[in-house]
């Protein structure tokens, strides 16, 4: 990528930023520029304090030491009121969290409009807005229909909402808090052509993400933030993959990867089931699971991955068809028969399905097995033994925590996953169900997570896992097959697959097409 | 004269309740008159009810007034357990020894007369009562309202509604409403909010244990009126002459001891009605007339 | 700009300090309604100590007050937990009133070892079964449940004046709707002679440890906590979510049945329609100010129960009208609330336009 | 049967209907807008009790009878900031401040009109709103009556219902506060203050709340009593909830609810002889459970209902 030179103007400057929670210094002194045209990367293992910094940038959190500054026009730069979204949001800053913060109770436009207009207006001025939104929408190539409740919109249209937002107040920095967590690859190489697009327009942008292909196809320039102190920040076109993952963890990563393996009979298998309606639904689904075999499934998200995820976890009743386990029919399908039956259930949305963020990490290891004479006898909890058991896990799958009794909500996003998977697979499962299992993990969790789905393979367990990352899919998976509307295509070889057929499939052709 | 005695009262509603104000005013003027210090907790929950009696037996009061009717056993107690204090209390019941002595609205009799004026006066045969809850205080007067009126006048019809509060004036006057709706032309007006409903829509109204003529001009056609002056004055006379007795104190709200009285708007009411009550009065002063005491529940007749 | 900062584990001489600062500043407010009434304020706050504390009846008649208040308390502690927003406990004591009364005026006779804990489950299990429907509304068919559980009360208290007037009244009440007195062997002790205190004050102190025990130590509590701090992880953990709530909605109706238990049983001998001053609305100020936990109820309702015992008996002394009373609870109720933050955060006023984090 | 038709047919069961709804329509408004912006406000029957003694005691002093409206608005939306400053920035429990502000509410209010009014045996009056009588209008067929033997509240209330429509939905505003229900952190990344909106909104709805009590000492009666609001505030909880939290559906809602009720009345009177007077006054409160189940499934809640927000919590 060409990058903009060096004496383009500045439009961001960020000086000697320090953050502290409690005893834990978030972000430690950091100091960065962001050019006019320039997208930077901001990398980080999780809680290296990316988050952080964007929202003392944004003015949602104050800092304790240090300032931020903006360009003011001609008049060069000056210093932004701390602690104010509004000030931010003045001076041209747009900022896209790493959560949605839509209201999903009013349609796109009103959410775009938000904010905009004197409160005290008679009149939500709709009609000005709509033209200029559907000038900006033709300009950028983001397109959104504008009278859809938000409720009502895929993932990947929320995200072009966000960005719609901070465009439509003519922003002049754009910060992304990990935009592309959540999108499909298809949807992340369009959001970064749009980005390309418009910082060639003039605009500063700063992405975070995980992902090291996408910072090193779009970025100029990365920074590396760990245990809150910036580390490096180089020109993109002077660093590599390796280099990068490095310079995150501190240290070197090997990349786990599938060794050749051969599966066994057929474990579990859905036959021609349905469940679900509307969008989400799955229709005359049939697939089967050998032991010792990873099956991932791709799929664009919103095509029925989470209604299967739902269905083998045993949250969502079959509408028809059956599943069955060593070929033999389930006779009931709710969540607590199936971990019993052996299933272990690692869910898409780890936050709300996964852990109880309120109880401790040793309440939220025993919680699928609370009824298990190893934690209970006569009612009565065995609470010693649920912590030695909780201190034995902690250590084996290296949970981060400050003890066993502090409470999951305080974890990270990959120790809450490893909590998840500690508590599931220890019982040594048949069958592992996998949901977008490295969703927003850094390089070392994600690889850690890879690592345990792979040992559970190698012990002979079936795995599925149901993910867009069509990377992961390849590297781990024996057979891939591919969901659409709610339909699964027979699942294939790896080996005979590249990311262009699978991509095709995704996006609806059948193999005929492709071939 | 002698020292003011003290006395407390009790009540389990606002001093506001029609009620319950009688007794209030009655000790009210029996203090200006400085016969008695007097103060009163109002609005008591069930529950406290038997605390309150204690602080103020505790507190020395000479004679404690108030309403045992929900709460009757502990009030009994109570009293047993402080000889020396003077206890009049709204029962049903008799009165104990040694200082427990009852009292009860006793209105019936005028009740009964305002009934024969209703009676004679409705054009539509329709009259409408509204009560707050049907329970025996209410009911006999209702009930002797009633056959004072069936009396005159063998096909006149009732409608009959409780609102299920002591106050809420806004429903009791939407029962009035629909009674009206229905056909009544006079209200009996058990609550506050029924004489409005009358007035509003130009029809008479029959007053019950309080005066509010005045309130209402030309929209109330009689009332049955309670006056407390002659218990309470009784009441305080004996404690301050040091010879209480746990006696029945009821007959001091018949009308032969001035406890209740009968009006009439003689220009709203046919005269040979008012003329055939009047001399109902007389028979009743005269102990030739008993009015009926029925506690049961009032029901619509149509 | 005010600043919360979250605090560790409290000590206890700060919780002390705390609590007695917000009694403090409660006082002070309570001081102005004296005024306006003419009171001298300090003989006032004498008055109010001795109505509470001073003498042996003053005291047990605050503990009296407090039972009731205690078991409304653990019925909206227990449900909250699950976040089953019970505000029908007023309701569910009527309901645990009346079947105490069906059961403890001859309907069954025997001694008293047979019929006192006839009377106590009777009621636990009206009161329990009144919150089942709620309860069923809201996991069968998603209706809220603060709706249904207030309407409830409006329904169960009118459905009691209907027994009272109908087949419960009592044949020797002179008409007044008012059930049969309970048999003496159903009635349930009374703890001292001459004062009205009685054994729904030990029910109650034995239900707070009792929940205290379920929620800390039980299987059943680790799932009602789980279902209540995140129900949709419960479910994916295989914790039955449904039986759960109908598990938590009956303990919950139970709770609030015995206050009516105690209430008919303990105290009056026979059922009224206004047997509570709104004990079923006060619960829930009683379980928010103990922060849901079932030993705090003992100690928020007593806290409640000596105000108002107190404050009452002041207006009496002073003569004036004894809605102050109300009103001094209701200001020392908003002073603890706020206090609370104190104990949970560090507060730290700051200069500048700053927008300050705030964490639990 | 062919009773029960005339009953409803009836211009006067309607007109009834409409003016047993008004201090119900004041209130679920009140309460639709506090908690569209996320907050309950159980404040409620207590704000009532403060609007209706508030009003009336303003009027009674002689601030004429809009003057009431106004004192009873101000009331409403002191209690209101009492509760808004509890829950909203200092996060407490919004059950239990709500109760709290019931409790304070009522009992101030009683406490100060009996001390200020220490001696009254028959309660004082005021000259209350009269109903509107405007010519022709009011001698149209069935429509006259049923609307136009209505006092100006009443309009007031129905104006307002309108009005609450056209801000929720049409005005910068409205959908602020529509969003600051769903997703606070939509509403502070747009720049716009999550307290200011919220607090805002408890305070107007809570001012909005107070009206249905001055209706009730100012329009349905002309004095004051304790314990007149009589549960009417806890009602508009429940139809509020019935109401999807929709103006246009909250004012069906009241009606529906004054309907029920000016038809228990006069069945009451019908068939009361045989059924318990109990049977119907349970009926509303039975009717609008029933209610509430038939649309439970699409009762669309504000998400972030009963959430605090703090800046910046995770
Ligand atoms: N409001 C808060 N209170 C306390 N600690 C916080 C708060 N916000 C963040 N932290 C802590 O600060 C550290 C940095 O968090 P931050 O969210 O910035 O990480 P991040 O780099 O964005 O991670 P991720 O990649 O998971 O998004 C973490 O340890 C986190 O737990
Ligand atoms: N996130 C939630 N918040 C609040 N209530 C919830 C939530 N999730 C579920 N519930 C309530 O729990 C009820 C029960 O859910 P569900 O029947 O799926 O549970 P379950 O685990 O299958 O229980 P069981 O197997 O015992 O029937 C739901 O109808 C709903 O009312
Ligand atoms: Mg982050
Ligand atoms: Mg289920």
């Amino acid at each position: 990528m060409t990058e903009p030179t060096r004496d383009t103007a500045l439009v961001l400057k960020l000086e000697g930023i320090t953050k502290r929670f409690g005893a834990l210094t978030a972000n430690d002194g950091i100091t960065l520029d962001l050019r006019k045209g320039e997208i930077l990367a901001l990398l980080g293992e999780n809680g290296a304090g990316k988050t952080t910094l964007m929202n003392i940038l944004f003015g949602h959190y104050v800092a304790d030491e240090g300032r931020v500054m903006v360009s003011d026009g001609a008049k060069g730069v000056r210093e932004l009121e701390p602690g104010s979204p509004h000030a931010a949001l003045e001076a041209g800053i747009g900022m896209v969290h790493q959560h949605f913060t839509l209201a999903e109770n009013l349609s796109a436009l009103d959410n775009i409009l938000l904010g905009t207009e004197r409160l005290a207006s008679v009149r939500s001025a709709r009609a000005p807005a709509r033209q200029k939104l559907q000038d900006l929408m033709k300009r950028s190539g983001l397109t959104v229909n504008l009278d859809m409740r938000v409720s009502q919109l895929s993932v990947g249209e929320k995200q072009r909402v966000e960005i719609l937002k901070a465009l439509y107040r003519d922003a002049r920095v754009l910060v992304l808090d990990e935009p592309t967590a959540v999108l499909t690859p298809q949807e992340s190489d369009t959001l970064f052509a749009i980005l390309k697009k418009l910082s060639a327009e003039g605009l500063g942008i700063i992405f975070i993400s995980h992902k090291l292909a996408e910072v090193i196809a779009s970025s100029h320039r990365v920074a590396v933030l760990r245990g809150g102190a910036k580390v490096a920040d180089l020109a993109t076109a002077d660093c590599d993959r390796r280099q990068l993952a490095e310079l995150m963890v501190g240290h070197a990563i090997s990349e786990t990867a599938r060794e050749p393996g051969t599966p066994g009979a057929t474990l579990f298998s859905l036959n021609t089931v349905s469940a679900g309606s509307g969008r989400d639904a799955l229709r005359d689904v049939t697939l089967d699971l050998k032991s010792g075999e990873i099956l991932g499934i791709a799929g664009v998200s919103g095509n029925g991955q989470t209604m299967l995820a739902r269905v083998i976890s045993g949250l969502e009743p079959l509408k028809a068809g059956e599943m069955q386990l060593d070929g033999k029919a389930l006779a009931a399908s709710d969540a607590r028969s199936m971990i019993d039956m052996g299933f272990a259930r690692i869910p898409e949305d780890r936050h709300h399905d996964g852990i109880v963020g309120a109880m401790s990490v040793s309440e939220n290891l025993a919680i699928e097995a609370i009824r298990k004479p190893e934690n209970q006898r006569f009612g009565l909890l065995r609470f010693a033994d649920m912590a030695s058991r909780a201190k034995e896990m902690i250590k084996a799958y290296d949970i981060r925590c400050q003890s066993e009794d502090s409470p999951a909500r305080l974890l990270s996003g990959g120790n809450i996953q490893k909590i998840v998977l500690a508590r599931t697979l220890e019982t040594e499962p048949r069958v592992v169900l996998a949901a977008q299992p490295s969703r927003g993990l850094d390089v070392g969790a994600t690889s850690e997570v890879h690592r345990r789905l792979l040992d559970a393979r190698a012990r002979g367990a079936g795995v599925i896992l149901i993910s867009e990352d069509l990377d992961e899919l390849m590297r781990l998976s024996d057979r891939i097959a591919v969901i659409h509307r709610g339909e699964l295509s027979s699942a294939d070889p790896a080996e005979t697959l590249d990311r262009g057929t699978l991509g095709l499939r995704m996006a609806g052709h059948s193999t005929e097409d492709a071939a | 004269a002698a020292d003011p005695i003290k006395v407390a009262a009790i009540y389990t509603v606002p001093v506001e309740q029609q009620w319950v104000s009688r007794i209030d005013k009655a000790l009210n003027a029996a203090q200006d008159r400085g016969e008695i210090t007097y103060t009163f907790s109002e609005n008591v929950a069930n529950t406290d009810y038997e605390r309150v009696m204690r602080e103020y037996a505790e507190q020395g009061m000479d004679l404690i007034v108030g309403e045992a009717f929900a709460v009757e056993r502990a009030a009994r107690k109570v009293a047993a357990e402080y000889p020396d204090t003077a206890f009049l209390m709204g029962s049903s019941f008799g009165p104990a020894q040694p200082n427990f002595a009852v009292f009860d609205n006793w209105i019936h009799e005028p009740s009964y007369l305002s009934g024969m004026i209703a009676g004679a006066t409705t054009k539509t045969n329709v009259i409408g009562m509204v009560g707050g809850y049907a329970i025996p205080e209410v009911n006999r007067l209702m009930n002797a309202f009633m056959e004072g009126a069936t009396a005159v006048n063998p096909d006149v019809k009732f409608l009959v509604t409780f609102i299920n509060s002591w106050y809420d004036p806004p429903k009791a006057k939407e029962s009035a409403f629909a009674m009206i709706d229905k056909g009544a032309d006079i209200l009996y007006a058990e609550r506050f909010g029924v004489s409005d409903a009358a007035k509003e829509k130009g029809i008479l109204a029959i007053g019950n244990v309080i005066d509010t003529a005045g309130d209402y001009p030309g929209t109330i056609l009689s009332s049955a009126l309670w006056h407390m002056e002659p218990t309470i004055d009784k009441a305080i006379e004996a404690v301050q002459g040091g010879n209480f007795e746990p006696a029945d104190y009821g007959p001091y709200s018949y009308m032969s001891y001035s406890g209740g009285s009968f009006v009439v708007d003689e220009s709203l009411a046919p005269a040979d009605a008012v003329k055939a009550a009047k001399e109902k009065e007389q028979e009743i002063m005269d102990g030739l007339f008993r009015v009926n005491v029925n506690d049961s529940e009032p029901k619509s007749t149509m | 700009m005010i600043r919360f900062e979250p605090r560790g584990p409290v000590s206890l001489p700060r919780m002390i300090g705390v609590s007695v600062a917000a009694a403090v500043v409660a006082l002070v407010l309570a001081a102005i309604p004296m005024l306006f009434a003419g009171l001298s304020v300090f003989g006032a706050y004498g008055l109010m100590v001795k109505g509470a504390f001073g003498s042996l009846f003053a005291f047990t008649e605050m503990l009296t007050r407090a039972s009731p208040l205690i078991l409304t308390g653990l019925a909206a502690a227990v449900a909250f937990r699950a976040k089953l927003w019970n505000i029908g406990a007023e309701g569910q004591l009527y309901a645990g009133a009346l079947a105490a009364v069906a059961v403890g005026t001859g309907w069954v006779s025997g001694p008293s070892y047979v019929l006192i804990p006839a009377v106590v489950l009777a009621g636990a299990l009206a009161g329990g079964l009144v919150m089942l429907g709620p309860t069923l509304l809201k996991t069968r068919l998603g209706v809220d449940e603060v709706v249904t559980t207030l309407l409830l009360n409006f329904v169960t208290i009118l459905f009691v004046q209907m027994m009272l007037e109908g087949p419960m009244k009592d044949p020797m009440g002179m008409g007044w709707p008012q059930s049969e007195p309970i048999l003496d062997e159903a009635a349930l002790p009374k703890l001292m002679d001459r004062m009205r205190i009685h054994f729904g004050l030990i029910i109650a102190l034995l239900s707070s440890l009792a929940v205290y025990f379920l929620l800390k130590r039980t299987v059943w509590g680790f799932e009602i906590r789980a279902v209540g701090e995140n129900a949709a992880a419960a479910r994916h953990a295989g914790i039955p979510v449904t039986a759960t709530f109908v598990r938590v909605g009956l303990l919950s109706g139970a709770l609030a049945g015995l206050a009516g238990v105690g209430e008919v049983a303990g105290l009056k001998g026979y059922l009224t329609a206004d047997l509570s001053p709104g004990f079923g609305y006060s619960g829930i100020v009683v379980a928010m100010l103990a922060g849901l936990s079932p030993i705090g109820v003992v100690f928020a309702a007593l806290f409640i129960a000596s105000i108002f015992v107190g404050a009452d008996s002041m207006s009496r002394a002073t003569g004036v009208s004894n809605y102050l009373a109300d009103l001094i609870v209701a200001m020392a109720l908003l002073c603890v609330l706020v206090s609370g933050l104190f104990l949970r955060f560090r507060i730290r006023f700051v200069g500048a336009p700053a927008a300050k984090e705030a964490a639990e | 049967m062919s009773d029960i038709i005339d009953i409803l047919l009836s211009a006067n069961f309607w007109a009834a209907a409409l003016r047993i709804a008004t201090p119900l329509i004041f209130g679920v408004i009140g309460a639709l807008i506090c908690e569209r912006a996320g907050v309950l406000n159980l404040g409620i029957e207590g704000i009532f009790t403060a609007g209706a003694m508030a009003g009336w005691m303003a009027v009674w002093l002689g601030a004429g009878l809009w003057g009431g409206v106004l004192v009873a608005a101000l009331a409403g939306g002191f209690f209101g900031l009492i509760h808004a400053i509890l829950t909203v920035p200092l996060g407490l429990s919004q059950h239990v401040s709500g109760i709290g502000v019931t409790l304070f509410a009522t009992s101030l209010s009683y406490f100060i009109y009996r001390t200020a009014l220490p001696d009254v045996s028959s309660p004082p009056r005021i000259e209350a709103f009269k109903p509107l009588d405007i010519p022709g209008l009011s001698d149209l067929p069935f429509i006259g009556p049923a609307l136009f033997q209505q006092t100006p509240l009443t309009f007031f209330a129905l104006a307002l219902v309108i009005g609450t429509a056209y801000v929720l939905y049409r005005t910068p505003l409205g959908l602020a506060i529509q969003a600051v229900g769903d997703n606070p952190s939509a509403v502070e990344s747009q720049g716009l203050s999550v307290y200011g909106l919220r607090i805002g909104a408890v305070v107007g709805g809570s001012a909005i709340m107070a009206l249905g009590g001055a209706f009730l000492t100012m329009s349905a009666f002309d004095a004051f009593f304790f314990g007149m609001v009589n549960g009417r505030g806890w009602i508009c909880i429940a139809l509020t909830v019935f109401a999807s939290w929709r103006p246009g559906k909250a004012l069906i809602g009241a009606l529906l609810f004054g309907a029920f009720d000016a038809f228990q009345v006069r069945l009451q009177t019908e068939v009361g002889s045989f059924v318990p007077g109990q049977v119907f006054l349970m009926m509303p409160y039975l009717l609008s459970i029933a209610a509430l189940v038939v649309v439970a499934r699409r009762a669309d809640y504000p998400r972030a209902l009963l959430v605090p927000y703090f800046r910046g919590q995770r």
